[in-house]
């Protein structure tokens, strides 16, 4: 049976989600993203999948979203460096 | 409902979601998010799917271990890809026909 | 020895060896390497000869506990046909990568394709074709991107988007396979997967999560830019061999299913797609001003032509849906050896006339009149002109759909043959309109020639010779009494 | 605004259909869970997901680890095709390095106790090789190079060793006359061990090369002049 900490979990996962992808801001919609990987690694506990909870908080949540913001910040910082630009992407 | 079928049905939202995500987006690093979110979403239904009122399921979890290895390696390959695109064109965002 | 297991370890071998190995070895250890490795094909391919279907328990855990390699009379041809495209593809870009940068990474990822493609060809297990579809795509992303130039950095990441959610698609499939049967083997998918509705709706996102990377009309807007943008080699390699494998794996998901078990209005669905790619690819090559975008096109339309297999397979008397197969196969082996040979003599007419335009091919007949009948041979199969090997698929294909009675397919297969005519026509017209007087052209050296030649003869004599190979694929497959 | 019409109904069929498929789903003809605890005890790894990994479907791992190669043969081309400027990353910050000190130590010994528990416990190569990439990275922010993986052929050689080891066992099991990957049962632990930490090391070091392979942030606008318009 599910208890009622399994439903908010699925609930905020998706809003999270959801967040991620609709966010205007990108760096807002990454940071979530990486807010999603942690929940998901939560999940994976729930899950008793400990494993999978590892790898996911080290990976999906840490490494990937690394990756993710420096790939924003080196578009950001490239676009800065291009004349008449004022504003990020 | 078991625990295991919330979150596979939590799976079948989240893969819906990406799906939609990745169709719609054109910036790069948006529809790489939605990538990842479907491939969670997908990961998800299969360890759901799996457990769901029976054992622990071990092969699930491998699978789904090897499958976030893969999802990693191609996020990271498409994130260089991008930044090698970016840098010699100045746009995030795929040009619509060649 | 049992070779199926030395079909991948080769290869892996291979890309390892090349990666670590400084730059200037990496061309002769991988022409060496290629001996041992179409070696181990022939000798699959001899043994489920010999023997009947071959299998392998990988570290010994049978199936549905660990994973099984599997040869039947269709795998083992598609490895020997893998060898048989390779090898020139190989011998060509030994000679032909001119950059640093391309020689750095293509021969590991060539490798690394290779054993994608045999690992594709011999499993029989749901999750393994998921990684193997993964590495091929990867690898074949990573070739694309190889050329440097901004517009193939723009073709591989959209390939590489495309890949990815096509393997998404097909990995929520598996995933709801492995709820519904508790299995990932081949078998157990054979065994107990008809008259599920999850299984089938589980096989149709598998269905098209492999047409995307199949690129099959309407969804094929990525290939032309990726193919037509690569490097010779590659392009060749691309279109001969890695979009075959993703066909590959939905013919075996259909044939394990059972074709009576798939809808038939998923069939016509695909053959109807199938139809609509054969005239817009061949309209589309048609117009293209550029030598290898319009190759690129070509082989948008003739995936169409491979995909008339599943309605004339749907549902259909024996006898059509043989014949359908027969057809089937022997257009993929035909079409994978012309394209090949097509690509690379379009690459050494690329490299004579120095640039990308057809228009600027007048003369070429003169001064380089082996380059072009090369890329005329080649011509010739695609086109289905007798007695090539485009011409016996296609008599194939058109004896089927008169035997089971869907005459709608004919002018697709007339429709096809002509615009492909048109278009190969339209490229020797252009090399043979006299041209400057002096030899302004440069000289692609003689292996780039022949290793075009070899692939072109190859796909003219599979015409003649049609009846033994075509026996060959359909041994240990649910074809195999026909014929 | 037929684009978001038509990725919507895309996105519903695909909703649909997996719904009814998750609803409509049969019990399972076979128990792969109940396979796995009956032949566990003759596997190489007493904890079952390791056992999966490393033993029973061990051919997918390492088509697994293949992958993550690819990746990085192909940022290492790239790279190579549109050379970056020397790199400079590192944000020089006291603080920064001060943690540094003590979290990396901390790091590595969780690493390395990730892949001393995977036979018997949750951890195995994949986590301890994520923590190790996620060290790497951490060093690379705080400006320490890796001087003994400047030169080409180690560093290619380390990143490779995971795939290596694992085709080379393989290769010898086959030319032992045993199946691919089959493991003779006394060292089929051992042989476990050696091929996770091989793994480990791989994956580490993979992970932190895509991150270093990418053009690193410093580099100086390359744009060519036709793109200075300003463009949406």
């Amino acid at each position: 049976m599910i208890g009622w900490f399994d439903l908010l979990l699925g609930l905020t996962l998706c809003t999270t989600a959801v967040g991620a992808l609709a966010s205007r801001d990108l760096f807002r919609a990454i940071v979530l993203f990486m807010v999603f990987g942690l929940l998901m690694a939560l999940v994976w506990v729930r899950l008793e999948a400990p494993d999978i909870a590892l790898a996911e908080a080290a990976i999906g949540a840490g490494l990937t979203g690394v990756l993710l913001l420096d790939t924003l910040g080196y578009l950001r910082r490239r676009y800065m460096a291009r004349p008449g630009r004022e504003e990020a992407p | 409902m078991s625990g295991g079928a919330w979150y596979a049905w939590v799976g079948v939202a989240l893969s819906t979601l990406g799906f939609f995500g990745f169709v719609v987006h054109r910036h790069l690093v948006r529809r790489l998010l939605a990538f990842n979110i479907m491939g969670s979403g997908c990961f998800l239904l299969l360890v759901g799917l799996a457990g769901d009122g029976r054992a622990i399921d071990p092969v699930a979890q491998a699978l789904v271990l090897t499958g976030i290895v893969v999802a990693v390696a191609s996020t990271a390959l498409a994130l260089v890809l991008l930044r090698r695109w970016y840098r010699v064109s100045g746009e995030s965002v795929l040009p619509e026909d060649v | 020895m049992n070779p199926l297991p030395w079909l991948v370890a080769l290869p892996l071998t291979g890309a390892i060896l090349v990666f670590v190995l400084p730059g200037r070895w990496r061309a002769q250890v991988s022409l060496a390497l290629l001996v041992p490795v179409a070696f181990a094909s022939l000798l699959t391919l001899a043994g489920v000869l010999s023997q009947g279907t071959q299998s392998h328990v990988l570290g010994g855990w049978l199936a549905p506990l660990g994973i099984g390699l599997r040869a039947d009379g269709f795998a083992a041809g598609m490895a020997v046909l893998t060898a048989l495209v390779a090898t020139p593809c190989l011998v060509h870009a030994a000679f032909s990568l001119r950059t640093k940068a391309a020689r750095e990474g293509f021969w590991p990822l060539a490798w690394f394709l290779w054993a994608a493609l045999n690992t594709i060809w011999l499993s029989a297990d749901l999750f393994n074709l998921y990684v193997g579809i993964e590495l091929l795509g990867l690898a074949a992303v990573g070739l694309v991107a190889l050329a440097g130039s901004a517009q193939s950095l723009a073709a591989a990441m959209r390939y590489l988007l495309v890949a990815l959610l096509g393997s998404l698609l097909y990995l929520l499939g598996v995933a709801l396979i492995y709820a519904a049967l508790g299995s990932l083997a081949l078998a157990d998918l054979a065994a107990h997967g008809a008259g599920e509705p999850t299984v089938l709706i589980a096989v149709v996102l598998m269905t098209f999560g492999l047409l995307l990377k199949t690129a099959l009309f309407p969804l094929h807007g990525w290939l032309p830019p990726a193919h037509g943008g690569a490097l010779t080699p590659v392009s060749a390699l691309l279109s001969a061999l890695v979009i075959k494998a993703s066909l590959f794996i939905l013919v075996r998901l259909w044939l394990t299913m059972g074709p009576g078990a798939m809808p038939v209005t998923l069939a016509w669905t695909l053959g109807l797609m199938g139809g609509g790619a054969v005239f817009w690819g061949g309209w589309m090559a048609l117009r293209q001003t550029r030598l290898k975008i319009l190759v690129a096109y070509s082989t948008v339309a003739q995936i169409g032509l491979l995909f008339l297999f599943f309605p004339l397979v749907t549902g259909t008397p024996i006898a059509a849906a043989t014949l359908a197969w027969d057809g089937m196969v022997l257009m993929l082996a035909a079409h994978a050896c012309a394209k090949a040979a097509m690509f690379l003599a379009a690459g050494n007419l690329v490299l004579a006339i120095g640039g990308e335009r057809i228009a600027d091919l007048n003369g070429v007949c003169r001064f380089r009149p082996f380059s072009l009948l090369c890329f005329g041979i080649a011509g010739v199969s695609l086109s289905g002109l007798p007695p090539s090997g485009g011409f016996a698929a296609k008599w194939l294909l058109v004896q089927s759909a008169l035997a089971s009675g869907q005459w709608i397919w004919l002018p697709v297969l007339l429709g096809g043959g002509l615009l492909s005519a048109a278009y190969v026509v339209k490229v020797l017209a252009s090399a043979l309109v006299e041209g400057p007087v002096s030899d302004r052209f440069k000289v692609p050296s003689l292996p780039l020639d022949l290793s075009a030649f070899v692939l072109g003869c190859i796909s003219l004599v599979l015409g003649l010779v049609a009846h033994t190979p075509l026996a060959w694929l359909r041994a240990g497959g649910p074809f195999a009494g026909g014929g | 605004m037929i684009r978001l019409l038509g990725a919507l109904l895309a996105c519903l069929t695909v909703g649909a259909a997996l719904a009814v498929a998750v609803l409509w789903r049969p019990l399972p003809v076979e128990d792969l869970p109940l396979r796995v605890t009956s032949r566990l005890a003759e596997a190489g790894a007493g904890h079952a997901v390791t056992a999966v990994l490393l033993d029973f479907r061990a051919y997918d791992t390492l088509l697994e680890v293949a992958v993550l190669l690819v990746a990085v043969v192909v940022a290492m081309a790239l790279r190579e095709a549109q050379p970056d400027g020397p790199d400079r990353m590192g944000l020089a910050n006291p603080l920064l390095r001060a943690v540094m000190g003590w979290l990396l130590p901390l790091l590595l010994l969780m690493a390395a106790y990730l892949l001393w528990a995977g036979s018997s416990r949750p951890g195995g190569a994949f986590q301890a090789g994520s923590v190790l990439a996620a060290s790497g990275v951490l060093l690379r922010l705080a400006g320490v190079g890796f001087n003994w993986l400047d030169n080409p052929l180690r560093l290619r050689a380390v990143l490779v060793l995971g795939l290596a080891v694992f085709v080379a066992v393989g290769v010898s099991t086959l030319i032992g006359g045993r199946q691919f990957l089959d493991y003779p049962h006394e060292i089929a632990a051992d042989l476990i061990l050696v091929i996770e930490l091989a793994l480990t090391l791989s994956i580490g070091l993979a992970l932190v090369s895509l991150f270093q392979l990418a053009p690193p942030q410093h580099t100086g606008p390359h744009l060519p002049d036709r793109r200075r318009r300003t463009r949406r």
